[in-house]
């Protein structure tokens, strides 16, 4: 369980985030909503280790995190999440280098062999088969964000961040991946924290939809004020990993789950989208 | 310095010391060198003042310069030197060099381009005397001496003081005029072979070979044989020209065939005079060193012992000892 | 924690700024005394208050002979040529570097030339130079020019080149001429790196400098440093090498603040 | 159509590249007809048939000192300096470049001196260069190596910077240490620019070459051109200064085919 | 009317369009769909002058298209549309100041004043106002194309070209921006080609959708053989510059109009957005 309690982040004078407390549950799928510049990016950091709370703490399994990026952790970013100087194969197998071959960061023959073997397994997987031996600047953008996580996933770590994964991607290649998506938090022992832009991506795949917001945002205010969590919404009926049908049908959701700290409300804009017309604030 | 077993010489190149390349070239530094027991490594230069402040710093043993460098590069600099050998004196070599105008005295007013605090200065103020004038009355432009046939076919240059191979080259241009030349001060612009004076006392064999070497040379470069021929030929390959342009540079130098003829030289009273006008000259340009009070600050030592100047820092020390070995044939 | 993680604090940051030039003096001062040991006259390697000596000889007394402070006359001779070939390079790189980079015909025409010719050594050529130009002050400047001019050009062509299709499109469907694209488009998008470029070529400059009053001059840091070579006087060479590179570290900076100001565009971009 | 929309057909691309060399040529031969028109004994711009002369003298015939092929052992000398001093002045601007990117430590420390020293002009300071290491090849390619290798760090420096945060903290989740970040995902991406920053540099190589090669030497090209300089030899210095510049761009090009073959994915990047 | 005969589109070997034959009428808005690569910019570059057909012409109210862009066709691409050199009112005014000032690209301060009345009104117009001063760097993604189109409209152009111009923004700011670009679309003369990768967008914006599609797309076969038009989707009920209410709602679509030269089949991938669901192949 990740633990986040009473955080804040200030980058000099400015206040990005203020008193986030959160709990998030082994196998949640978390989806991290809000506008821009509210600070999304900026909690994926600090739950990544690569940023530090000014105050408060957060901690995994009751054991603070450790304050740099581990293995633990596996994170895609919309973008320079892959190697472009490896092919999909080796952007695939170099965690397994790092982990196997200290010195040399590559592994010898023999055990790269046997690596290979479940990289190209998972690289089926996230469906690139065919494609090992290309370089990420041949493949499109949605093939390159499966590497990604292909990449992210050899590693099995506990938590999987993702940061706006989808944002770059047509809307039919990101439903394919969105299938994909479900299917690999249902079958990996996963925690995932994914943050989106998009309310109908959050609503198809997350257990739980979070949002961000700045509750002063007159341009006077913006410094000296961060954002805070908003709102706190568990997806209805529940999905729980590896129980539910990943594509049972149509999302609705129920009042804010108990953890919920703040009063919640509705998502800052209406997503035109139908199915959100009906939210309840 | 202790006794050792390896020295390194430098050279430059200009035509009174071109033997040394040809003599390293031919086996005959080796030769002298495996007969004294010690190794001397020949080290060519194609910036002299680079060659200078090697010397200075202690990079090399021994050097070739002429007598004024002598005195303010390594004497000023605080390294007893002393004169090994005494090779030539330019007699036409270092000249000055007027465009359009034919007569020394049109000098005045005029810029004139030379290296500045070389031997050219020297010859400079040597022909401004001699007409009456003073460096006042001209303007000095340093100039650096590969550039100088280039620089004076430019419109803006009228004077201009260097040597050779350069002279000869400017002096075959339209207009250029050789008003005045180092053979009107004869015996005044000396090249000579130095070294260390420590080096030189721990090891006098280095001295020898050193005179061994080039009295060798000497001999064949000055025969009329084929093989002294051929030898100027590469001489004058190594300088960038061929024989004949060698042998016109050789013309103009006053080289000391023999060790006898060099040590007749050496031993005249002419030198000391010599040597007082170019010690004036430097301590009135400053340089000989920021602490000189007078030209007496560095004492130069004679070949007859006596010494010109602070008896307490002599520097530069002139000796006919080694070639007079080499005359009496005691090498 | 990995060490590609660690990262200083302030006050680390500075100390550690300081060391290398801190551990480059301590060195020079224990050559020089053990050098100075050896030999009380040794040139090589001044004790520091011969150093301070020179300085104040050549900075602050007056020459006998011309009733100048050497120094910052050498120091006014040198920046005004520095100074009037830097603009000229830059004046020709901004013309060239946008009709080479906007023009396809004028490209084909000169890029390839540029390219030759920024490879030749200008110093080589150095007695054609004198000839047509004179040892004045126009050959010096010109073999500065020569030597950063075609790089500058280079750089520039490549900033042209290198800036989105998109946006000389947009500018021809707003009714755009080549000309009004050119300077109301590329230019002020190229000036900021023509500034950079400037800097990248600062220290090419004072080499030419240098070669060129080396060869001939009666003032100037570069004929200072090569008069008193011949006397290795190095009390006075080091305090000018010294003084040359902290104009240029200085120059360097205020470029770059000159950029920021006039172009604060330049650092939103960065921001972002 | 406007001039930046019209594109030059191959062949008078072809035509158009050809041109200012043309025009060089031509203007060379008109230059030399009339001063020798003036003074036939005129070296600086000698007949085409004196060039040619020149050529066969020195790149045909033994020496009669050394028996040698002048042109062609000057060319070996030169180039076996330059390729060695290339060498070592990449390695270094490889090893610092990564480490002075990489860390944060390490840059604070490193930075400001890399650029105070960036700005020292070597030439200034030969006679401490020679006497510290002689006046063999060591002295000779260390000059060319302290005249590029700064340059190269700081641009190698900029090159890691630039890469994108995401990539190190990506591989930082997969379990890299510093070291094996260094080496697998720094050291592959910044390897072609390393080869673009060498391609830079060649100009300012062979600089430093022909004047250390000035100083002492006993052949080299830079060493043939100063020695025939003081007879204004015009008739050997143009072509040497033409072959310099062939070999310049011979390895810019020949650099540049390096990195597209052995870093294919350099220019897939572009073609997106 | 644009008019599209035959056109085909080669870059050295590789085939990219092939028998494109297609009328425009004024005032239309005609979204173009298609997979990734089939061509859907290049047909925007013929129609724009930056490219020339290899085969076929484009005729512009009968007359052959300019063979280089003009302003009588604006555009507006993802990225890069506006010039960050420039604040947004100095954006917005750079189109008056070509036409105004040959010489030096820049009115005078008379007529500039008059100008920037108008660009006031432009960027009020996009709901920039407040922001004149500011640089595109300050913006949002989404700020920056309402000052994209803000610039294109203030030349009046007959036509105006987008190129997946609102792909990179987020939902909730990218429903804002179809709102202010159907309002523009029925208030001024213009006919609108845009490019997107979003169904829903097309549907909600267009009068009419046009599908490119390879219909050979096997490795061996991408280089010999180019995208065609596979479907054109008249919107029904039928929306009329100027005439329907633009927000009317439930959108549907009708049988392929009278000029589809090709036969109708759906979208490549359906979208997995409910609207779509009903789709007709
Ligand atoms: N290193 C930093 N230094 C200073 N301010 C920062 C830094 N990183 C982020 N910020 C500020 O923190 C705020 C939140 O940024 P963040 O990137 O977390 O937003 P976000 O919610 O991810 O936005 P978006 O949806 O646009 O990605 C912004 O105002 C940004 O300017
Ligand atoms: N200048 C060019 N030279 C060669 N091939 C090109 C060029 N421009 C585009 N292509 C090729 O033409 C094809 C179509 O490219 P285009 O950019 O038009 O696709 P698109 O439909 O806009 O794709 P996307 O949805 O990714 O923007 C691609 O295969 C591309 O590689
Ligand atoms: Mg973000
Ligand atoms: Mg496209």
């Amino acid at each position: 369980m990740i633990r986040v309690e009473n955080v804040w982040k200030e980058y000099g004078e400015q206040v990005v985030l203020e008193r986030i407390s959160l709990d998030i549950a082994d196998r949640a799928f978390v989806a991290l909503v809000g506008p821009s510049g509210c600070g999304k990016t900026t909690f994926l950091k600090l739950l990544l280790g690569e940023e530090q709370p000014s105050e408060g703490r957060i901690t995994l399994d009751g054991q603070p995190l450790a304050p740099e990026p581990t293995p633990e952790r596996g994170v895609v970013f919309q973008r320079y999440s892959v190697f472009p100087h490896l092919s999909v194969l080796d952007n695939v197998l170099i965690g397994r280098d790092f982990s196997g071959s200290p010195f040399r960061g590559r592994l010898g023959r023999v055990s790269r062999r046997a690596a290979a073997d479940e990289a190209r397994a998972l690289i089926a997987e996230v469906g690139l088969s065919g494609n090992e031996d290309k370089y990420p600047a041949q493949l499109s953008g949605g093939m390159q964000q499966r590497l990604a996580l292909a990449q992210a996933l050899i590693m099995r770590p506990r938590v999987l961040l993702l940061d706006e994964p989808f944002g770059a991607l047509d809307p039919g290649i990101r439903a394919d991946i969105h299938v994909l998506m479900k299917r690999l938090w249902n079958e990996t022992d996963l925690t995932v924290v994914m943050v989106t832009h998009d309310m109908r991506e959050a609503f198809t795949l997350a257990t739980r939809v979070i949002a961000f917001e700045r509750p002063r945002n007159a341009p006077a205010d913006r410094v000296r004020y961060g954002a805070s969590l908003s709102s706190d919404i568990a997806v209805w009926p529940p999905r729980v990993a590896g129980l539910t049908d990943p594509d049972s049908t149509p999302y609705t959701f129920a009042s804010p789950g108990g953890d919920d700290p703040a009063q919640a409300t509705g998502p800052r804009r209406d997503d035109p989208a139908p199915p959100l017309a009906g939210a309840k604030p | 310095a202790a006794e050792k077993k390896d020295f390194k010489v430098a050279w430059s190149i200009y035509v009174g010391w071109m033997p040394w390349g040809w003599a390293s070239d031919n086996g005959i530094v080796k030769k002298w060198a495996d007969k004294y027991g010690i190794a001397i490594e020949v080290t060519q230069f194609n910036d002299y003042v680079e060659s200078m402040n090697q010397y200075t710093a202690g990079a090399y043993d021994a050097v070739t310069l002429t007598n004024m460098d002598g005195l303010s590069i390594p004497a000023a600099g605080g390294v007893d030197t002393t004169a090994v050998i005494v090779g030539d004196f330019s007699a036409g070599n270092d000249a000055v060099i007027l465009k359009d105008k034919t007569s020394l005295a049109d000098i005045k007013g005029q810029k004139v381009n030379l290296v500045e605090y070389s031997v050219s200065d020297y010859l400079l103020s040597r022909a401004l005397e001699s007409v009456g004038l003073t460096e006042r009355d001209v303007s000095i432009v340093n100039t650096s001496d590969p550039d100088m046939v280039g620089a004076f076919q430019t419109a803006d240059v009228t004077a201009m003081v260097t040597w050779n191979p350069m002279v000869s080259e400017i002096a075959a241009l339209p207009n250029a005029h050789k008003v005045f030349d180092s053979a009107q001060i004869p015996g005044e612009i000396i090249d000579l072979m130095v070294a260390n004076t420590e080096v030189l006392k721990d090891n006098p064999s280095f001295g020898k070979a050193l005179v061994g070497i080039w009295y060798d040379t000497m001999a064949v470069m000055t025969s009329d044989t084929a093989e002294g021929a051929a030898a100027r030929a590469a001489m004058g390959a190594a300088s960038g020209t061929d024989q004949a342009g060698f042998e016109s540079q050789l013309a103009a130098t006053k080289l000391f065939p023999t060790a006898a003829e060099a040590v007749a030289f050496t031993t005249s009273p002419e030198l000391k005079g010599t040597m007082d006008k170019v010690r004036n000259f430097l301590f009135v340009k400053g340089l000989l060193g920021s602490g000189a009070a007078s030209p007496d600050f560095i004492g130069i030592e004679l070949p007859d012992g006596s010494i010109l100047g602070d008896s307490a820092n002599v520097k530069l020390r002139f000796t006919a000892e080694y070639m007079k070995a080499a005359a009496d044939g005691a090498l | 924690m990995r060490f590609i993680n660690l990262k200083p604090s302030r006050t680390t940051q500075l100390m550690l700024a300081v060391l290398p030039f801190a551990l480059l003096v301590i060195a020079y001062g224990v050559g020089s005394v053990v050098r100075l040991a050896e030999n009380p006259s040794d040139k090589l390697l001044p004790a520091f208050a011969s150093l301070v000596d020179a300085i104040n000889r050549m900075a602050f007394t007056a020459d006998v002979r011309s009733g100048e402070y050497l120094f910052w006359a050498d120091t006014l001779a040198s920046l005004g040529r520095l100074g009037m070939a830097l603009g000229i390079a830059t004046a020709i790189a901004l013309v060239f570097g946008m009709l080479v980079g906007m023009f396809p015909y004028i490209r084909a025409l000169l890029a390839p030339f540029l390219a030759a010719i920024s490879m030749v050594p200008p110093l080589a050529l150095l007695p054609i130079l004198f000839i047509a130009l004179g040892l004045g002050e126009t050959s010096k400047v010109t073999l500065i020019v020569i030597g950063i001019a075609p790089i500058m050009v280079r750089d520039l062509v490549l900033r042209v080149l290198d800036l989105p299709r998109e946006q000389l499109i947009k500018a021809q469907t707003l009714g755009g001429s080549s000309w009004q694209i050119g300077i109301r488009v590329v230019l002020p998008q190229i000036l900021p790196r023509l500034i950079d470029g400037l800097r990248l070529q600062l220290g090419s400059a004072w080499l030419f400098l240098i070669a060129a009053e080396a060869i001939s001059a009666d003032s100037g840091l570069g004929y200072r440093i090569f008069l008193v070579r011949r006397y290795l006087s190095m009390d006075v060479i080091f305090p000018y090498v010294a003084w040359i590179t902290l104009l240029a570290v200085v120059a360097n900076v205020a470029l770059d603040l000159l950029r920021r100001r006039v172009f604060p565009w330049t650092e939103l971009g960065k921001a972002t």
